[in-house]
């Protein structure tokens, strides 16, 4: 094993790919520039040339049509976007075309696109660089959807992505870019479809993705000084989900809080609450809980967006009104992260 | 038998290269184009029947575009299409059996029933697919072509598409990536003069839909639709220049539609049409202009037509009669083929 | 009170408001031809001119673009899509623009705009012409989001849409339009946030949408039949949503089943469904129950359609095995429609 | 003083119409170029210190661009832009001290705080909004602009944008759609040469982005945009014809980006740039050549440069000085905003 950060783990996987399968190609504003998408593609075209590795124009749509008809046509393109926002613009192609294509002809082809983009919070990111937009791709059937939280994650799950003949989609999130995780010295796909219980605990479950788990054991970490145990329950694969590990966990605490980077309304944490209502009523001692995003514009000013977005802080909370506790002494301090703009 | 290829709207002019064309040739363009007419007649006469139960967008009067187009074309060059694909199916060379079963919704049609009149598709001859949502496939076709041009293939990929797609910015999006990394496909635009009821003149200031690629660097040209050995000639010269690395082009085909924008029926009197408009189309009826031209220059005679209509006739009716016995798909399988299995990785 | 089709009184709507405020202008494919949008904007051109009533190109992304500069600009637009499935190419625009402009610039501006859709369930309209996009308009916030059912509601939140300063969303179905309902002599707006209680009972909540709502009525009539009575509510105005309404349902009969025009995962159905069991735990006598699309490409072929869609069998049949009758003899009769294509 | 608008890169012929310009209007050009540079110089200082917490895409040698367009408006013609919004905002007017305040997050910033740097507003100029999804406003500057032609309003509305957006299918639309209506918009890219990283020529085969129009009936231009009287010139011919009904107009100006895409420094070093474009963009910077010419032909003196230098730094100083002192936003104020409130109805 190998200790690297998520953004490594990334690179790691896509240089071991393309080397492995030249018909692997990355695509996307950027990948070939000096920035290199946060450093995930760095050096790539030099090493596969620019056939395989190469900028696009600024159009989304089309773009992403393109990549639809590369994979058809034999390639497995991997399109890179920097920003999760952008990905409106191509939701006609992906939710149109590549998620139907394979049923609706009757199972005769596939799409084999990956489709990678990444969730750009704070630092002022403001009302249009800061979306996460998993729900579309979950609410229509057809795309496989997963949202890696470590390098070990990040890295198996890309190759995976790859692999698989379906298009996929993979959301990363900008705060995770520099953490470190251990990964095997020579990547390994990690199938889809597990849930990962990040840390055990018997009192509530939290289920948390992408930087939310993050911030969940942080939160953990903080009630467990009072005596509540937690367990933190990440959904990494969202389509297809492995339910049975999140039922199991709530099943054994009986409390559930469901923690997602958008918005709460037809979100995620909606559907891990319903999903949970219907399957593990009997099991459920309180109420479910919800936390995302609140439901307003991201704002950019610092007061304003702290006040935006779930936190260890506002987690740790939730579960003391879950549990009927009562310690407004509670202090958690603010995520301390290395991590500045511009950009 | 090769034509020039014309410009005039609805103009013949094809004294030139005649030699190039047999007489089978000849014959074989005009056989598809009256297959394709007697197929979207049976469809239209059998609609009321509700055998079939999705929308269908006929192609009658179109038939020397689809036909022509895809003649000039090889086995492993690709094409796609929207939902107004009847046509295009059928000059691909797609399975008629098959196409009955579909729109009759069976299992055995060409998309097992899920797809209906306007998701045809026919990968063993090239024809990918076609999608109802209008633009947003010629995209993919230039993402094929990409993959062509990457793996150093010789297939050539075409796109159909009508008057109406040229409004969406995703067909300059395509046009200009296609022109960026010279990619070996070919525009063909439709323009049978509207878009639902919408005329061309209705949603452009500039109708010469042909040129909407030469500021992005893709040549264009507009040619009778309705002269299938016009469009033949055009597509084998664009087919050449694309092959030898020309890069894209863009083709206007202009024609007429026939019957309302989508369903079984005539609607001639509707006040978006111009009568004359009307008068013109039924003088330039692409099945009768090629069988004038081919009774004066080929030997073909009213029995090899009888002979021929005998045929697609037969055709036809056993294509229905397959498409009646197949089963429809068993409601179970209703979440088949939503993803492809994945291969297995490790832990 | 008059009795008129949906069609009718989304028509009455529309020329009423255009004749009180000359600002109102009608867009969208086909809005000023012969078809009309299934007659709802039938000669409107004609009474108000083609200034005021126009036909676009097909750019969905752009014409939308245009309907919020227009709006900015001080005209108040119905920009109409004939089919929801379309809307896929404006979600940029109205997600990234019409819902986070007044926000986004310190609540300066407002952008009044109302986007019309229609949802095209059957007659194999197939993979693309079938889609509700009710969640995702949902998911973000910033716009006002409806459903209406009956004429009533299609006039009132028509009227009301166009009063409003923000960016509406009306969701219409093609499968309601035919249906007459009664709506007063003189059009009146009806507020947003108000869910309505098309039925009482007492034994179990069916909170369902849209046409939904006509397929539950007709389920609860099946099940009053076995003394089983089904209590009907329609949360006709998504957002804001009149969430006291459905929980006091909920809060009255314990058992909620919960049935949306689109598919289930984050969708409606799990929005409240996790509403429910937040808000309204105490009251749950059984899990929550979920109906949507089936997680699948809409197919056109009938037998796979007909499994595709909820209808009041599948309701009927969710509603016994929530209350654990076993009663395999129950048949629900196809809804008898006059509906047929070709679109 | 009004130079006929110029056409070759950086080349600058200006001899005729001087009189059409008092000095009172060549030096207010100047003057709100110097603004600009110096805003941006004092955010590029102050950047490290974190006072911004937000991205700033900065726009130092591309202030003839946003001064000359501005300056041939009209108070109540609207401008919409791009999140590289800084220079277009000080050159419509907008308020110093609401710019500061905002880029500190404040509450007395010119969007409450909440926009940021890449959502500037000044509705009380005509600056209507900037976005920061590339292409996506242009299509709202055309509704704006229909509003005006349907209201028989003589506003006009303009749309800044860069390079990059025209890759967008949104422009076309836009274009097509402004074409189709004769709307009273003019279309300004922003041409400096990258979108972000990539050239050009990374994403067009065909690099005359002003003739992206044409085939549309949009007529186009391209003009230096580092000569801010040549481009007040342009401007101001296509401002006439606009308002004649003339029609759409596409102008592209030529410039070139100094900083880095996003954030304070610059990269001249960086491998995607060409050390000629950087060593041309030195000769011609937009303040020095607009200093040059007003030396030359006006009684410009340093005298009065040191004087608008120190109004400028005043200004700034004040302005900091106001946003530093400002309130940040209450957090309880979070959803303030989202809605306008709706006029109360019956039931
Ligand atoms: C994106 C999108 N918008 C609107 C529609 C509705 N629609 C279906 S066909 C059509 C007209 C297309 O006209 P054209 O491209 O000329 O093709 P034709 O039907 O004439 O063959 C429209 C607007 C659609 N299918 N997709
Ligand atoms: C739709 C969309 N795609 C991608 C981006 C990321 N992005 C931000 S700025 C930019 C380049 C735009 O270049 P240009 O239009 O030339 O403007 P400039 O930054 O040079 O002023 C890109 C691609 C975006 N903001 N929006
Ligand atoms: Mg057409
Ligand atoms: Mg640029």
């Amino acid at each position: 094993m190998r200790l690297v950060t998520y953004r490594d783990a990334l690179h790691a996987a896509l240089s071991q790919a393309m080397e492995e399968d030249p018909t692997v190609c990355v695509m996307g504003i950027g990948v070939d520039d000096h920035k290199a998408v946060f450093g995930s593609t760095k050096d790539l075209v030099k090493r596969f040339g620019p056939h395989r590795v190469f900028d696009t124009p600024i159009a989304e749509g089309g773009m992403t049509g393109v990549a639809i008809g590369a994979a058809l046509g034999g390639l497995k393109p991997v399109h890179i976007h920097i920003r999760c926002d952008f990905l409106y613009l191509a939701l006609d192609q992906l939710l149109n075309l590549a998620a139907k294509w394979r049923s609706m002809f009757g199972g005769q082809m596939s799409v084999p696109l990956v489709v990678r983009a990444v969730v750009g919070r704070s630092w002022g990111q403001g009302a249009q660089h800061s979306q996460s937009l998993q729900s579309f791709m979950m609410h229509v059937p057809g795309i496989k959807v997963a949202m890696p939280t470590t390098a070990y994650d990040a890295q198996g799950l890309l190759l995976s992505a790859i692999a698989d003949p379906n298009p996929v989609f993979l959301l990363e999130h900008r705060l995770l870019y520099e953490l470190t995780g251990e990964v095997p010295d020579y990547c390994r796909a990690i199938p889809f479809g597990k849930t990962v219980v990040r840390r055990e605990g018997d009192d509530v479950t939290l289920v948390a993705n992408s930087y939310m788990a993050v911030e969940a054991l942080r939160a953990a970490d903080v009630l467990s000084g009072y005596g509540i145990q937690a367990e933190v329950v990440d959904p990494v694969s969202l389509v297809p989900m492995d339910e049975a590990t999140i039922l199991n966990s709530v099943r054994k605490t009986g409390r559930l809080v469901v923690v997602d980077t958008s918005w709460v309304t037809c979100g995620v944490s909606a559907e891990i609450a319903a999903l949970v209502a219907e399957k593990a009523f009997d099991s459920l001692k309180a109420p479910v809980k919800r936390l995302g995003m609140q439901r307003t514009v991201c704002p950019v000013s610092k007061p304003l967006e702290r006040a935006f977005y779930p936190h260890a802080g506002t987690i740790v909370a939730e579960v003391l009104d879950l549990l009927g506790e009562q310690r407004l002494d509670v202090q958690v301090p603010e995520t301390a992260t290395s991590f500045k703009g511009p950009f | 038998m090769r034509w020039k290829p014309t410009t005039g709207p609805f103009a013949v002019d094809g004294q030139e290269d005649e030699a190039q064309m047999t007489a089978e040739q000849g014959y074989a363009l005009y056989r598809a184009m009256l297959r394709i007419r007697r197929v979207e007649e049976a469809i239209a006469r059998m609609y009321p029947s509700d055998k079939i139960q999705s929308p269908v967008h006929l192609s009658i009067g179109q038939e020397g575009v689809s036909v022509g187009v895809c003649l000039a074309l090889g086995p492993t060059d690709r094409v796609y299409g929207t939902y107004r694909g009847h046509g295009l199916y059928i000059a691909k060379g797609g399975d008629l059996k098959k196409l009955f079963a579909e729109l009759f919704g069976r299992v055995t049609g060409c998309a097992k029933g899920r797809g209906g009149s306007m998701h045809l598709v026919a990968p063993e001859v090239g024809l990918m697919g076609c999608s109802a949502i209008v633009a947003g496939i010629i995209p993919v076709a230039v993402g094929d072509a990409l993959a062509s041009k990457v793996q150093g293939s010789q297939r050539l990929v075409v796109v159909v598409f009508g008057d109406g797609a040229v409004d969406e910015g995703v067909f300059f999006e395509s046009v200009n990536f296609a022109a960026l990394k010279q990619l070996p496909v070919i525009f063909v635009c439709e323009n049978n003069a509207y878009a639902i009821h919408s005329r061309v003149a209705d949603r452009h200031r500039q109708a010469e839909l042909f040129r909407y690629g030469e500021s992005l660097g893709v040549p264009g040209e507009r040619c009778n639709g309705n002269d299938v050995f016009g469009v033949l000639g055009t597509m084998e010269r664009a087919v050449a220049d694309v092959r030898r690395g020309c890069g894209p082009q863009l083709v206007e085909f202009m024609t007429y539609r026939w019957q309302e924008h989508v369903g079984p029926n005539t609607d001639h009197a509707e006040p978006y049409r111009d009568p004359r408009d009307i008068e013109r189309a039924r003088r330039f009826d692409p099945l009768n202009c090629a069988e004038g031209r081919l009774r004066e220059r080929l030997d073909l005679t009213d029995d090899r037509i009888a002979e021929w209509e005998t045929d697609v006739q037969r055709d036809i009716d056993e294509a229905i009669a397959f498409a009646e016995a197949s089963p429809f798909p068993d409601p179970a399988s209703l979440f088949e083929d939503l993803y492809e299995e994945a291969p297995s990785c490790g832990s």
